[in-house]
């Protein structure tokens, strides 16, 4: 029952009792929204103040921002996890043990450390961000013209939905949330149901995920069964993972790995990453925000989750292999994506890429932090312990500073889209030269995502471009800029790893050439958009954005470029560990000098080397080959923001200078196996179509013929053995007195026998 | 002794519906039109009145009870009258956690059904029989009486046959003669089982021993005999009578659950019946099966339990796995809906078949969950017989442009079916799934049972998306109705299916959410019964 | 257990004890004068003075009116039975009518009540209903030379009715075999002749012609087998075969009588192989008397059984198992699968149901067995009477609660009969909406007949069921609660007769079901979508069987009670 | 004087005379005899036991047994004429309206 309190307070807390209200106000939002959007559809109150919900959202997302803000202070305070004091038992029952009943609990809790903080903050400052920027996006849309109700309902359930997942207490209810996020991605993706290609890419999200979330429920499930809870603060207790840790360190790693499975599902990593770029059927803002920004998230949340289980000394040198695994997966992905997003013309997809890519880094950087963490002894060695610290750090700053660039990349791919999509609309049905010969057709062939279609629009909308720009560079890592200093760590921490355990040289290498094909796509798609002359009339009529979706972009332009600062405040330290915390014993301009120090000049040599190796391929190798590939100078005429006239400037010098006919490599199989994304979804719905769904057909026939078909034999067998038992009544009373006879005679030898 | 279950749960709605059936067929054809309101509006006032009293008795404003601590084999408003005395026949009714959450739900599902259906063309005769069942029902999971219990087990059959008989689809006549037929073949090789654990009963040790016979078939009474036989190295009627006894009675269970290779009765059955019919067949009547299970083998014969659970959990891993896959090749809606439930039957036999008491609680609860979910699955299927007359998948595309009301009610069950966490569903399968791992790590079987679950996980998910995406999603601009509506507009379900589709969403959610309200009795009662029961066992195993 | 008292013919208590059938006499008086009562005159010999002695020429016409008949035989028949239920009232004596030498001819007591109840009840609802069967027409009115002939011989039937009901009733006093088989005889012909009765009608004439035959014949093999008992014994009286059994029973001689015997019996409770006629006759009949042959007279052959092997061949003589056992074991077995598998298919409702009461045989005979099993084992098969005393209340159940519903289910048929025939499944059609009454009776009578509860059917079969199980069962509980393990292997045998007896009865669940469908769901056949003829007679019986069979469901008490008194009164060595 | 043992083996070779004739003749009338036969056999078979047992009853027996077999005669005549007038045959085999 509700209220029975099993307070394991470590720290108390005077917010953390209104955690709650973090998840239950969008919760309620959602039935709010829904309800009211069926009842006063089409109702110009609620379509033109109300903007179809989008404004009973915002203040919903705004308020559980304000009190994870407060949350998160409370929480810096403290350098310890918080529990919530109030736990709810959900299920109570028994197993039994031995010819003993066991009571098992299943609670509800609210569990606040540095790993929640970190996402509570990244979840709620974009969902409010987003939530503004989708009021601009969705509402002038016509075609979702009534029934953006939904949208929002389903877009706060997702938000309380992640928020809970961040919050809650166990992995057991981290699962739940995990689910009800996948549902509203669910819906959100198959937004526009009529669309059989979003219907398509619905399903397949779903079930992508939920192969992978099968293996999590294993996971937990075998977690459960070695500690006899999913509580965070019983799982992750030293003297319980010792208990365990005597007991079956191989099980521990078994779980872990399941649940590492359902977060390869969840963040779109190789092998299970076929749904992410179809799941760019959805809204612009569903992207930005579920697959981009949070949602995908939820596997880098999970893992990072298990960093007390590598850290602990009972487990130290157990969880390697699992930890390369890690490492490799992201590594592998890194690659791949990156690969594939050469050759994506769609603005959107390319960006999808780059998201499965960049959190493949972040895995990478999770692999190796926990590879440390289980090697070193890093509890008593301060310098073991510094180590460990950065390399998680490195690793959840990169997922920071990922999330809030590739949200803005989104937003701003969105706007551009939104405007190309209003230039093309404007154009061609209203357009002033009345050349309609290919009005109707053209609807159909023109694809507003297509950077085809896309071209110098640098100078048609600035701030969009700025924005596109800075995310881009924080994405290629270039010097100072928002991702750079979370990609170096992670790189460093690869290579660190790999001089110890040269299995790790895979993953190693891997994100060092990532850095540079990054560079060279995130060039390519800036370039290829923004750059050079308009590809077509539609482009070259393509106008500035409105100001919902200006402002999230100028927040999110701001939050990247001052990533620095961050940075200087040590957010490359956050660990779940007390002494390292947010603030830690240097101050600002320190922190800002130390991280300086550490990557440019790293006392290390390798390590110095390494650092401007990777800055030489992610910084000038990749961009510059792109650049003498696509862009070039604007239109006459057309002039831009003074911040991006050197861009452009070095672009078209780059591509008047170095320009080369790659047309041989376009060509190749290799390029013609990356357009089609290597085979994966081909062979993946091969397998669907010719196996299961055929077999099944089968098995339906076989229950149809065989098991039903015996009860139908024995009916009719029943039938005919009927006929052929009155066929003795034949009708001549002679036969009726010759059976009397047998009969007689028969019973006569029975009797005689027996006497 | 205040009375509270055999005139106003049990006798009342069996009567009422006799009387208003006897009243509709001894009138003309025109009358009998006029008559369809009136009497429509009658059962839906009783039914709602019945729902009312259980709701009640939960929250305790009848009698002194408290559903939490029972103990074993002890029951509320337990009454009893004798009936045929010369057999030890009684009339003896009662309520436990086991029961109870059967009953609340046979009441809440028979105003909602007969909601559900409101405007369907049926006559006047089709709501008494709904009326009749649920008293049927209702009297299967009161009866704490051998015979009565077999009484109300086989009357189930007759208003179920007459409602697929006589609203039933085109096959509907072959349905219900093999639904009929089926289901009693089985049940009389219980009934000879009954009759044989019967007479294997000490003679006159018992007080309501018949005089004739001098054993009584009281079932309280034979728990606890049961109960005190199983004590030491000595069973119950000896280790070989258990097994034989359990077998004959579990065949009876296994065919009303179903479970493979019995189950193709229920296809048949489900696709023929009329809506009502399916909701009530899906809802409560399956249920029957697993609630006989845990009434009688599973609390009198523990050594036959421990000695047939690998082939409880054959069973229930087949029908789980197999449904899953046979639902995935159906065109059917109604058929995928109907092998959803064989699948989902399944889950409540691994639960028994894991001997942990949260298997057990799981399985109780999945019998709840499913009791409430599948209803509006099969809600759901009716809305599109009887607004597009065509239940084909992929007959249709882009439902949900013309009826969103549909396509998120479908949108909602589907999902609750397929066990979306916060949905009733779910609580019941993580606890089976923890159950049954429990179960392999302690006993030492192979973890390749767990493959079965896990498998489905993702199979079910796989067969209930797919069949949403050939129906309300897709279709382009223009999409496609179902070429049965011939050109009409597309309708929207009426007001009073929204209505029960609302009610079932409210209590799928309420029972997700907050699983304890139902979860806790029936925790209690696991617990109760492996103390009481099993514990004795546990010694030896099998 | 009352003590026997002894009455000579005609001394003082013969009057009370054989009441019923002293009524059935004066109404078979009644029934051959009052027709012919008129102002014949009667001219004194040598004399031409003409006395009125009210005999023959011109008749009288309220008593010449061909109504009365009917009229009369039903309230004979039916006072018989009023007669039979009050002398249950002051508890049932055992009374015995003895001849100078005191050998007892016929016994009073509870058992033979029971049977007369049967015989009156069954016979007194199809009497009743005969009245619209073979209705009356255009009284007062010209009326045609085949209507008037129809109205003569009204009292032929009636007449007919009553020798049977006599007949039967010796049958269930008798203690000398011999009374037996005349008592057995003469509702033979009876049977015979009313089976002929509708002589204009090809099957009426061939139903007739099988029955008698194939009848006499077994009837012969009987009266052989009789001879050579009497040969081995010296003597018929029921008591003295015992004994005599007792002492030498495992000759071959007796054995083969006996077998002989039964075969005469078989025929009568249409035991395979000897039920070859009754499909035909019941088909060929009108639907009141089929329903006779199916109850009263199945019953009479029951008696004859139980004297038989009860009695004579008592299973108490022979420590496990009788002679007969297996014999009987594999009739019962064979009886009951062939009529099942045989009703599955037939298309013709009444041949379904006599199909139907050949399995229903099996069930019995199948009970008779399981007392056979005696005493089998003495540490497990406990107290055998008290078993068999189980097992014979069950039985004699069952013929009480058959005669409601598969006489209803008969006369269900003989209304339709009157509408023009029930010779096809198809003429049941949409009975249900030509008349809800008729269909609902249908239904019940059919789910009763597949033993769905809560209807007497069930109840029945369930108590037989129960007979079988406790007899092989036995006190192995008791065993088992001392530690013995115990398993099937350890049961008697009989107790696979209880499963062939539950898989027999679902797959009879198959053909009733289907007449109800038909019923509710199939239209009627073309031309006979009008209402049904009316008679108010044949529904009161019907309705009479309904309630019957539903009280006897769900109100068993009092008539096990009576039952089991009954049981116990059968065979005085049992206690 | 003769034993009564020879006077029950010739009633045992009727009864089996008249079992085989009846299942074997076509004709109603015939298979009637044989049925009498039957009838007779048990007849003789109580005769001779009655001398056997030195007991009266016997004798008794077949007298009724005699008055039983006449009656069945008249009865079994009348029931074939009706069938003679209705299906112009008596012979067993071609009287077969009812079956299966």
């Amino acid at each position: 029952m509700a209220g029975s309190s099993s307070s394991e307070v470590i720290l108390d807390s005077g917010m953390v009792q209104y955690a709650p209200l973090i998840i239950l106000l969008p919760m309620l939002a959602f039935p709010v929204i829904l309800f009211l959007g069926k009842v006063f559809n089409q109702n110009p109150f609620w379509k033109n103040t109300l903007k179809e919900g989008g404004l009973i959202a915002l203040p919903v997302m705004a308020a559980s921002l304000i009190v994870s803000l407060l949350l998160i202070k409370d929480h810096i305070g403290g350098f310890s996890g918080i529990k919530d004091a109030v736990n709810l038992l959900w299920i109570n029952t028994s197993v039994w043990d031995g010819g003993v009943l066991k009571p098992v609990t299943f609670g509800f809790g609210i569990y606040v450390d540095h790993i929640t903080v970190m996402l509570l903050f990244v979840a709620s400052f974009l969902c409010l961000l987003i939530n503004i920027f989708s009021i601009g996006y969705m509402n002038t849309d016509p075609i979702n013209d009534n029934r953006n109700h939904r949208f929002y309902a389903e877009f706060v359930l997702f938000c309380s939905a992640m928020l809970g997942m961040v919050l809650a207490d166990s992995f057991l209810w981290l699962f739940i949330f995990w689910e009800i996020m996948g549902l509203c991605s669910y819906l959100l993706i198959g937004f526009y149901y009529e669309r059989p290609s979003a219907a398509y890419a619905a399903k397949k999200a779903f079930l992508t995920t939920r192969v992978g979330d099968v293996f999590l429920i294993i996971g937990l499930v075998m977690l459960w069964d070695l500690f006899g809870s999913l509580d965070y603060d019983v799982v992750f207790n030293s003297e319980n993972i010792a208990v365990v840790a005597a007991k079956s360190s191989g099980t521990l790693q078994w779980a872990l790995g399941m649940m590492f499975i359902g977060a390869v599902g969840k963040s779109a990593q190789f092998p299970l990453h076929v749904w992410l770029p179809d799941a760019m059927e959805g809204p612009t803002p569903v992207s930005a925000l579920i697959h981009a920004a949070t949602m995908v998230n939820a596997g880098l949340y999970l893992v990072a989750r298990m960093f007390p289980f590598f850290g602990a000394e009972s487990m130290n040198g157990e969880l390697v292999d699992l930890a390369f695994i890690i490492a490799l997966v992201g590594g592998i992905t890194a690659v791949m994506a990156a690969a594939i997003a050469f050759v994506q013309n769609d603005l959107k997809k390319v960006l999808a890429y780059s998201t499965m890519s960049q959190l493949a880094y972040i895995f990478t950087g999770l692999g190796c932090a926990l590879y440390l963490a289980n090697t070193l002894d890093w509890h008593n060695d301060s310098e073991a312990h510094y180590i460990v610290i950065v390399a998680f750090g490195a690793a959840l700053f990169h997922l920071f500073n990922h999330a809030m660039a590739k949200g803005m990349l989104f937003m701003a791919s969105g706007s551009v889209i939104h405007e190309v999509h209003h230039a093309h609309h404007h154009l061609h049905h209203h357009g002033e030269h009345g050349d309609d010969h290919h009005d109707d057709h053209d609807d159909e062939e023109f694809d507003a995502q297509s950077m085809e279609n896309m071209g110098g629009l640098a100078s048609k909308m600035p701030l969009t471009a700025t924005a596109m720009l800075v995310g881009s560079a924080s994405i290629m890592g270039l010097p100072l800029i928002g991702g750079f200093w979370s990609k170096e760590g992670i790189i460093a921490n690869a290579w660190r790893v790999a001089q110890d355990d040269p299995r790790f040289l895979i993953p190693a290498l891997c994100v060092l050439i990532g850095a540079g094909m990054t560079g060279f796509y995130m060039s390519r798609m800036w370039l290829k958009t923004f750059a050079g002359k308009p590809n077509n009339e539609v482009a070259a009529h393509v106008g500035p954005t409105n100001t919902w979706i200006k402002i999230p972009l100028f927040t999110l332009t701001f939050v990247t470029l001052s990533a620095v600062l961050f940075a200087g405040m040590g957010f490359t330290h956050w660990a779940p560990d007390s002494e390292y915390g947010f603030l830690s014993e240097k101050n600002l301009f320190e922190g800002i000098a130390y991280e300086m120090e550490h990557a440019f000049a790293n006392h290390d040599t390798f390590f110095l080397i390494l650092t401007y190796v990777a800055i030489a391929i992610g910084a000038v190798v990749g961009p510059g080959l792109a650049m003498s590939l696509y862009g070039g100078n604007l239109a006459e005429g057309e002039q831009t923001k003074p911040w991006m006239r050197p861009v452009i400037r070095l672009n078209s010098w780059v591509y008047g200078r170095f320009n080369f006919d790659n047309s041989s490599i376009a060509e190749s199989g290799l390029t013609r196996a990356l357009e089609q994304r290597l085979y994966f979804d081909h062979y993946y719905d091969m397998a669907m179509l010719k196996i299961v769904a055929a077999f099944s057909k089968k098995s339906a026939e076989v229950d149809s013929l065989v098991i039903d078909g015996a009860i139908k034999k024995i009916e009719t067998g029943s039938q005919s053995l009927s006929k052929l038992i009155r066929s003795f009544t034949t009708g001549s009373a002679r036969d009726y007195i010759l059976m009397i006879s047998v009969g007689t005679l028969a019973i006569f030898f029975f009797l005689w026998g027996m006497a | 002794m205040d009375d509270w279950i055999s005139i106003p749960l049990v006798a009342f709605p069996l009567i009422s519906s006799m009387i208003l059936l006897g009243f509709v067929s001894n009138t003309s054809e025109k009358v009998r039109k006029g008559l369809v309101k009136p009497i429509r509006m009658a059962c839906l006032v009783f039914s709602l009145l019945l729902l009312v009293l259980t709701t009640g008795m939960f929250f305790q404003y009848f009698g002194d009870v408290s559903w939490m601590d029972i103990q074993f084999n002890d029951y509320e408003f337990y009454a009893t009258y004798p009936w045929i005395e010369s057999l030890g026949i009684s009339w003896t009714v009662g309520l436990d956690a086991l029961s109870f959450p059967m009953v609340w739900l046979t009441t809440l599902l028979l105003p909602v059904t007969i909601i559900a259906t409101w405007n369907e063309k049926y006559g006047a005769t089709y709501f008494p029989l709904l009326l009749m069942m649920g008293g049927a029902l209702i009297g299967v999971f009161v009866s704490l009486d051998l015979f009565m219990f077999y009484v109300f087990w086989e009357l189930t059959l007759i208003p179920m046959f007459f409602l697929i008989l006589k609203w039933g689809g085109p096959e509907r006549k072959y349905a219900a003669q093999k639904f009929f037929i089926y289901t009693f073949t089985a049940s009389v090789i219980m009934l000879l089982g009954l009759i044989t654990l019967y007479f294997l009963q000490e003679p006159n040790t018992l007080a309501s021993a018949g005089t004739m016979t001098g054993r009584s078939f009281s079932i309280p009474e034979l728990i606890d005999s049961a109960r005190t036989a199983n004590i030491g190295d000595n069973w119950f009627l000896g280790k070989t009578m258990q097994n034989i006894l359990f077998v004959m009675l579990m065949i009876g269970f296994l065919v009303k659950l179903p479970a493979v290779p019995f189950h193709t009765w229920l296809p048949d059955a489900h696709v023929q019946a009329p809506t009502g019919g399916s909701m009530l067949l899906a809802g409560v009547m399956l249920k029957m099966g697993a609630y006989g299970m845990f009434r009688l083998p599973l609390s009198l014969f523990p050594h036959a339990v421990y000695h047939f659970q690998l082939a409880l959990m054959i069973i229930g891993m087949v029908s789980l796995v197999w449904g899953a896959i046979v639902c995935l090749g159906q065109t059917n809606l109604k058929k995928m809906v109907a092998y959803s439930s064989v699948s989902h039957m399944g889950v409540i036999l691994i639960g028994i078949a894991t001997m942990q008491p949260m298997g057990w609680a799981a399985a109780l609860f999945m019998m709840f969950a499913h009791g409430i979910i599948s209803p509006m699955l099969f809600a759901v299927c009716g809305a599109f017989k009887h607004h597009y007359h065509s239940m084909e998948i992929g007959a249709m595309r882009g439902m949900a442009k013309h009826s969103p009301w549909l396509a998120t009610s479908m949108m909602f069950a589907w999902m609750a079916s397929l066990g979306l966490p916060l949905l009733a569903g779910f609580v019941a399968e993580i606890m089976m799934i923890i159950a049954l791992w429990h179960m392999i790590s302690i006993d030492g079987w192979s973890i390749l049972w767990m493959v079965g679950p896990a498998l489905v996980l993702a199979l079910t998910a796989a067969y209930y998306l797919w069949s949403m995406q050939r129906t309300i999603f897709e279709g382009g601009d223009e999409t496609q109705p179902p070429v049965s509506l011939d050109g009409h507009p597309v309708p929207d379900i009426s007001d009073s299916e929204k209505f029960a589709m609302i009610i079932l969403a409210f209590f799928t959610i309420l029972f997700g959410v907050m699983p304890w309200i139902a979860l806790d009795m029936m925790d209690d009662w696991t617990q109760q019964i492996f103390n009481g029961l099993i514990l004795f066992v546990g010694k030896g195993g099998a | 257990m009352s003590t026997l008292n002894t009455i000579e013919p005609f001394g003082e208590g013969f009057i009370s004890a054989l009441c019923p059938e002293l009524i059935l006499f004066a109404g078979l008086i009644l029934l051959i004068i009052v027709p012919n009562l008129g102002n014949g005159k009667f001219r004194v010999p040598g004399t031409q003075t003409k006395l009125y002695w009210l005999f023959g020429g011109k008749r009288f016409k309220q008593t010449s009116d061909p109504r009365l008949p009917g009229w009369i035989a039903v309230l004979t028949l039916g006072a018989a039975f009023i007669q039979t239920i009050l002398s249950f009232q002051n508890g049932v004596e055992r009374t015995a009518i003895v001849s100078e030498g005191g050998t007892q001819i016929l016994m009073v007591n509870a058992f033979s009540r029971v049977f007369e109840l049967i015989f009156f009840g069954a016979l007194t609802l199809a009497a009743f209903a005969s009245m619209n069967r073979l209705d009356v027409k255009g009284i007062g009115s010209k009326i045609s030379s085949e209507e008037l002939y129809n109205n003569r011989r009204q009292g032929d039937f009636y007449i007919l009715m009553v020798t049977c009901a006599l007949g039967m009733s010796i049958v269930a006093l008798a203690q000398d075999l011999f009374v037996l088989f005349i008592g057995l005889e003469l509702a033979s012909f009876s049977t015979y002749v009313l089976v002929a009765f509708f002589k204009e009608t090809k099957s009426g004439t061939e139903a007739g012609m099988k029955y008698f035959i194939v009848g006499s014949v077994a009837s012969g093999v009987g009266l052989y087998g009789l001879s050579m008992l009497y040969l081995w014994a010296g003597s018929l009286q029921l008591d003295v075969l015992a004994s005599t059994f007792a002492q030498s029973g495992s000759e071959p001689l007796p054995l083969i009588a006996i077998g002989f015997v039964l075969v005469g019996f078989g025929f009568k409770v249409s035991a395979a192989p000897f039920h070859f006629a009754a499909p035909d006759a019941y088909s060929g009949s009108s639907s009141p008397v089929a329903g006779v042959l199916a109850t009263a007279s199945k019953a009479m052959g029951i008696v004859g059984i139980l004297r038989m092997l009860l009695i004579v061949a008592a299973p108490e003589s022979s420590t496990d198992g009788t002679v007969w056992l297996v014999c009987l074991g594999l009739l019962s077995v064979i009886t009951m699968t062939w009529g099942n598998l045989a009703a599955l298919g037939s298309t013709n409702p009444k041949r379904m149901l006599a199909y139907s009461s050949v399995a229903h045989a099996g069930y019995m005979l199948a009970a008779i067995t399981a007392i056979g099993a005696w005493n089998w084992d003495n540490s497990l098969a406990g107290n055998p009477s008290e078993a068999a005393i189980v097992v014979l209340t069950a039985l004699l159940f069952h013929l009480v609660v058959l005669v409601a519903f598969k006489l209803g289910a008969f006369l269900v048929l003989s209304v339709l009969e009157s509408d023009g025939g029930a010779s096809k499944l198809s003429s049941l059609g949409g009975l249900a909406k030509r008349e809800p009454f008729l269909g609902v009776a249908m239904f019940i009578f059919m789910i009763s007949l597949a033993g769905v509860p809560p209807l007497a059917g069930f109840m029945s079969k369930l108590l037989v069921i129960m007979g079988i199980v406790k007899v092989a069962v036995g006190d192995m509980g008791d065993a088992i609660s001392t530690g013995s393990e115990l398993g099937l292997s350890d049961v008697h045998w009989v107790w696979w007769l209880a499963l062939a007896m539950v898989i027999n009865s679902a797959i009879s669940v198959y053909y009733y079901l289907r007449v109800v469908v038909v019923m509710f769901f199939d239209e009627p056949e073309e031309g006979r979508s009008g209402p049904l003829p009316n008679g108010w007679q044949v529904r009161f019986a019907i309705l009479a069987c309904l309630i019957a069979t539903v009280f006897f469901g769900v109100a068993s008490d009092k008539l096990l009670e009576i039952c089991e008194i009954a049981a116990k009164s059968f065979n005085y060595n049992w206690v | 004087m003769i034993e009564p043992s020879w006077v029950s083996a010739l009633s045992a070779l009727l009864f089996i005379i008249g079992l085989g004739g009846a299942f074997t003749r076509k004709n109603a009338i015939i298979v009637l005899m044989c049925i009498e036969l039957m009838l007779n056999a048990a007849n003789m078979q109580f005769a001779a036991a009655a001398v056997h047992h030195g007991d009266a009853t016997g004798w008794v027996y077949t007298i009724f047994a005699i008055a039983i077999a006449a009656s069945e005669v008249a009865i079994g005549l009348a029931i074939f004429l009706a069938m003679y007038g209705k299906h112009e045959s008596i012979s067993l085999d071609d009287v077969d309206v009812l079956k299966n």
